[in-house]
């Protein structure tokens, strides 16, 4: 297949709505659904009938602002979500109003303005088709340029072309270390080997991270063919999606968008009539953070005990059955498809010196807009949290907010000017992770949080390295004594040590990281410690 | 005896272990070098002739410009590799990890039937620890006596899974695991149950010999009689390989 | 030397066998099927037995230690039979920051039970999951399935209550 | 009368079996040695009752199990310069431990009723107040040195007064360990 013959297609599925002249979007994704979405889509069709042909009752992906579900969206067809008229917290009684209103003057009780920050500060590149094409309609999303790519790639492009534009968009992982996703696909394109591995980690862990669920929700085919054109870059035929067995939605649309793409020819046995072939098959995680670290992942895809094996060798030559494997997160492979189709200088265009293109971040926690957003890299935290995210609700004051998760580390005021990027994030004591931002207000105990993070590490361990295992259980015995204003200054002491071994000497990423909340509280509110040290009155 | 043959394609290279310049072939791990060399690395679950498992971290070293410590079990040498084994760094690391090792479980030394001949005693003597800082975890474990020739006391545990790796690549019966996660982790037998009730277990004694403490032993032994032979693994090692 | 392993009989001619055999099927019975075939238990069988272990084991050629290694580490497996409704309080970061401490509390305070257990008449089982991914609606619960947001502890005990 | 020459030393012991003080007097003919260069001010071994109020080393013996066993070791950390933790159950808990996976309640059951055939009885006078966890001594008062075995052999008991005595500061661990 050629493009011509893509592009045709697409018009040909375009043809198919071409009566349809304005869309009433519905967000279908899991947070809109939790607060009654379905109902909403429900009582839009019904109350549709058989009337208004040239309207069309569509159900989307991630709108972004989850706190205001749910969201209905109407659009002229080709309009993206801030050319539409928004409507938040819709219950179903809204659907004659929201019907009534296509065409016409907006419901303005239900209004939403689409002109304010949260929108338009947005950049969407990973995010682009969320809430505009229907996450379940194969159609959708070629009619919106799907598997173009792909095809182009499949079709124009040599794997060493794949690796070089890779390269050039210097993308960096997305699911939080921040490699070099060109260096990585290099690496296992140049090892031997008949069987080579590509994994999509679709395992988002950190408590208060969405972003990776709502872009299986609204845009799986995207992630498909990002793992396509790796596969051809580094010469895999085999895929696996590890993905949380919590995210049944994610998989359900997954498991579509497999049967729909091999039904189409895009998975399966010569792809777009070439010689490649590629298989994608699901494995479900069964409630173990652990599994996010790749080698712990592929343990459990191998059917044993999600826990970590010392690297190296890394998964690029030895992974997956001891194949030569690459694994990038849900995110990076979602950045694909617009790489390869405006190449990498364009990417690279985008974003910060050392970080580029943009990050997908899911606000949470005291901020009035809570939901995900999609920023260029070097977005200040400040644009994010006041502008984008709304600023702390209920006349409270902001004091720090939680990037990177359980890895990551709390920011007070006084770096909120600083560009977000992986490694400006480092300098503060976090890091990136995978994009959840966690704000506290003044309510907050900064002690308490660091507590509630190594409860965290601790039950997540997987039990294999005595640091890990041990040193969370006894950071958390510590923490839990502060809390209650029961701990001495020498069992504050003792904590800085704990987290100095633990750091330095565990096994993976989760033992190495577990101290980070602590150390990153104890480096910007110490006072909060001070203050809980027993018999101590602060200062 | 025929000289064992070096594999064609291994390399041998020169590094440096604490200021001595050595040789080693290039598919040999810093530990097993230190070991040739008689530089002692402590090390709680590397035993020669069983699988790499990289979890007590007593082993970890430092390789001059990298910033991370390296497990020395896991990590190949390289050429002109200058490793550190013993800074006063490391020696605080491990100082803490046997603490919270000892802090753990309830080893009490005194009533234990490998008094005197316990790794891990041995190895909180050489990492100098006196005391332990942090408290101790005193959750209570049971002993499963079922079995009619040995016994296993999972207070004196340390989980360094030798007795599951054993058992699965020397003896292949697999009877071994461990069950849980984090510090609920706990070695089992078949599905949980009594020793003496296992199904697979061959009784072949290979999971008490390798066990460093007093954790896995035979019955009838008292305090500080258990002594433990280990010299059959890496001939057993050898063969089963060669095969 | 190859010894042909033989698979067990089904254990009892209980439908659901079937489709856990399905499951082992389709993965060619290979041993790295081992999680797939226990989510296929507990979805069929709502936990996991100790006979459903020892035929899964013997389907897939695998150890029995090794077995219930697996099935012990992964938080969703269950080993004991649940309540007839789940709730499951996500314990996830903005929950936390929202208050989904108080809604165990809530729980613990009307029914008695804390995060991994059943009440006595089996009614309700209650269950902490990292995070469900509803950040936007904290603090959440997912109740028989479905997420609930926004929640107070009184009103999360208002809708528990309603459950028969 | 003591020279103002020689090191001044309590002892004393708590919830132990006194072997560790068995074990002081094992050093034998090494005692008179000592003996000229220190002075026992306060110990079950001598007749003194009191605890001076300025002395050089305090020996403690045992766990802290009980209220009593509690004051004495704060007591001996106040009027000692130098405190040291001598034998596994004043540094890490030992068998005075083991009872800590047990309730206090059913601990005091067992002794007191389940294995007494005549007036079975919980002490109320007389007795000190047992804690609801046994504590070895770094846990509640801060410990300079810590002499672990089971009983620390003669020998290392020598060994550590002798540094201390000339001014060094002893390295236990090259003469004893836990259990040992």
């Amino acid at each position: 297949m050629h493009l011509e013959e893509l592009a045709e297609k697409a018009a040909e599925f375009k043809a198919e709505d071409a009566h349809v002249e304005h869309e009433v979007r519905v967000c279908m994704a899991a947070s809109c659904q939790s607060s009654g979405a379905a109902q909403v889509m429900d009582a839009l069709d019904k109350a549709k009938g058989d009337g208004q042909p040239a309207c069309k009752v569509k159900g989307v992906g991630c709108m972004g602002l989850c706190s205001a579900g749910p969201l209905v969206a109407v659009a002229d067809k080709e309009a993206d979500l801030a050319g539409s008229v928004l409507y938040r917290d819709v219950a179903p009684e809204d659907a004659a109003d929201i019907l009534g209103s296509v065409g016409g003057s907006p419901v303005e009780r239900l209004r939403c303005p689409t002109d304010q920050p949260f929108f338009a500060r947005q950049r969407k590149i990973v995010l682009e088709n969320s809430g505009i094409i229907d996450p379940n309609s194969f159609k959708g999303y070629v009619a919106a340029g799907g598997y173009a790519s792909l095809v182009q790639a499949l079709s124009e492009m040599t794997p060493a072309d794949v690796l070089r534009e890779i390269t050039a968009s210097g993308l960096r992982g997305r699911g939080g270390g921040g490699y070099p996703t060109g260096l990585k696909w290099s690496t296992v394109a140049k090892m031997p080997g008949e069987q080579k591995y590509v994994i999509c980690n679709a395992d988002e862990g950190d408590p208060g991270a969405f972003m990776d669920r709502a872009v299986l929700e609204s845009d799986p085919h995207r992630v498909l063919e990002g793992m396509a054109i790796a596969a051809y870059a580094v010469g895999a035929s085999k895929a696996y999606i590890y993905v949380r067995a919590e995210y049944p939605l994610a998989v359900e649309r997954l498991q579509n968008a497999i049967r729909k793409a091999k039904r189409a020819g895009f998975l399966g046995n010569k792809i777009a009539d070439t010689q490649f072939s590629f298989e994608v098959e699901i494995r479900l995680g069964a409630g173990a953070f652990v599994c996010g670290e790749e080698t712990a992942l592929m343990a459990s895809i191998e059917g044993l005990r999600g826990q970590p094996r010392p690297r190296p060798p890394y998964p690029a030559e030895s992974g997956l059955w001891g194949c030569p494997t690459l694994i990038n997160n849900v995110e990076s492979f979602a950045n694909i498809a617009p790489i390869v189709r405006e190449g990498g200088d364009w990417f690279a265009s985008i974003g910060t010196e050392k970080s580029k293109g943009t990050k997908v971040f899911a606000l949470a926690g005291k901020i009035a807009n809570t939901g995900l957003i999609e920023v260029p890299m070097g977005t200040t935290l400040r644009d994010i949290i006041e502008v984008i995210g709304g600023g702390i609700p209920d006349g409270k004051t902001f004091k720090a907010v939680q990037t990177g998760g359980p890895s990551g580390g709390c920011i007070p005021e006084a770096h909120l000017d600083m560009p977000v990027d992986y490694d400006s994030l480092k300098t503060l004591g976090t890091m990136m992770g995978s994009g959840g931002m966690i704000v506290m207000d003044e309510t907050s105990s900064m002690v308490d949080v660091a507590r509630y993070f190594m409860e965290f590490c601790m039950t997540e361990s997987c039990g294999k390295c005595v640091p890990c295992r041990t040193g969370t259980y006894q950071m958390h015995g510590i923490l839990d004594k502060l809390t209650k204003s029961q701990a001495s200054r020498d069992d504050l002491a003792l904590l800085e040590d704990l987290c100095e071994v633990v750091q330095a000497t565990s096994l993976c990423g989760l033992g190495q990281t577990a101290p980070n909340p602590v150390l990153s509280t104890l480096r910007y509110f110490r006072q909060e410690y001070e203050e809980k040290l027993q018999g101590e009155t602060g200062a | 005896m025929p000289l064992p043959v070096t594999p064609p394609n291994i390399r041998v290279v020169t590094l440096k272990i604490d200021d001595q310049d050595l040789s080693a072939r290039e598919d040999e791990t810093i530990i097993e070098v230190c070991r040739e060399n008689a530089i002692p690395i402590p090390s709680l679950c590397y035993l020669d002739g069983l699988s790499v498992w990289g979890g007590c971290r007593l082993c970890m070293v430092e390789i001059a410009g990298q910033g991370r410590l390296a497990a020395a079990c896991s990590t190949r040498v390289t050429e002109g590799m200058e490793v550190r084994t013993s800074t006063e760094r490391l020696q605080r690391y491990r100082r803490t990890i046997v603490e919270m090792l000892f802090a753990e479980r309830n080893h009490v030394c005194s009533v234990c039937v490998s008094n005197g001949h316990c790794e891990l005693q041995t190895m909180g003597q050489s990492c100098g620890v006196d005391h332990v800082r942090v408290p101790y975890r005193q959750t209570p474990y049971p002993v499963d006596s079922s079995h009619e020739m040995f016994r296993l006391d999972h207070n004196r545990c340390i989980l360094c899974t030798r007795c599951v790796r054993v058992c699965d690549e020397i003896e292949g019966a697999h009877t071994w695991d461990v069950m849980g996660r984090g510090s609920d982790c706990r070695v089992i037998t078949d599905l949980a149950l009594p020793w003496g009730e296992s199904e697979t277990c061959t009784s072949c004694g290979k999971c008490v010999q390798v066990c460093p403490t007093g954790a896995l032993v035979k019955q009838g032994t008292s305090a500080g009689e258990m002594v433990k032979d280990q010299h059959f693994l890496p001939i057993l090692a050898r063969r089963r390989h060669a095969r | 030397m190859t010894l042909q392993h033989a698979r067990p009989p089904m254990p009892t001619d209980d439908k659901r066998w079937k489709l856990v055999n399905a499951t082992m099927r389709r993965n060619g019975y290979a041993d790295h099927a081992l999680i797939e075939t226990l989510h296929s238990v507990q979805n069929a069988f709502g936990y996991l037995e100790e006979t459903s272990l020892r035929f899964v084991a013997a389907s897939l050629d695998l150890p029995l230690s090794k077995v219930f290694g697996v099935a012990t580490f992964y938080h969703i497996f269950m080993l004991k039979p649940k309540g007839r409704h789940a709730c499951v309080v996500c314990t996830g970061t903005a929950c936390y920051i929202k208050g989904a401490g108080a809604l165990l509390e809530g729980i613990e305070e009307r029914y008695g039970v804390n995060s991994g257990e059943t009440t006595e008449d089996d009614k309700l089982s209650v269950l902490t999951a990292r995070c469900v991914g509803a950040c936007g609606l904290a603090p959440a619960v997912v109740l028989d399935g479905d997420v609930v947001g926004k929640l107070g502890s009184d009103t999360l005990v208002a809708k528990l209550e309603e459950l028969d | 009368m003591s020279t103002p020459m020689k090191t001044t030393v309590a002892t004393t012991w708590l919830d132990g079996c006194s072997g560790c003080h068995m074990s002081f007097l094992d050093m034998d003919e090494r005692l008179v040695d000592l003996a000229q260069r220190v002075d026992i001010v306060y110990s079950p071994l001598v007749d003194t009752k009191t605890l001076p109020d300025q002395v050089d080393v305090g020996i403690l013996e045992g766990s802290i199990s009980s209220d009593e066993d509690l004051e004495k070791a704060k007591a001996f950390r106040k009027h000692c310069k130098l405190l040291i933790s001598l034998g596994d159950c004043a540094v890490n808990g030992n068998v005075p431990a083991i009872r800590n996976h047990f309730k206090l309640d059913d601990v005091m059951d067992r002794a007191y009723r389940e294995n007494v055939s005549l007036q079975p009885q919980i002490p109320t006078r007389s007795v000190p107040t047992l804690l609801e966890t046994v504590r070895p001594i770094h846990a509640e008062v801060k410990v300079d040195v810590f002499v672990p075995g089971c009983p620390p052999h003669a020998d290392a008991i020598w060994y550590v007064l002798s540094e201390l005595i000339a001014g060094r500061t002893p390295d236990p661990s090259k003469v004893t360990r836990f259990g040992a």
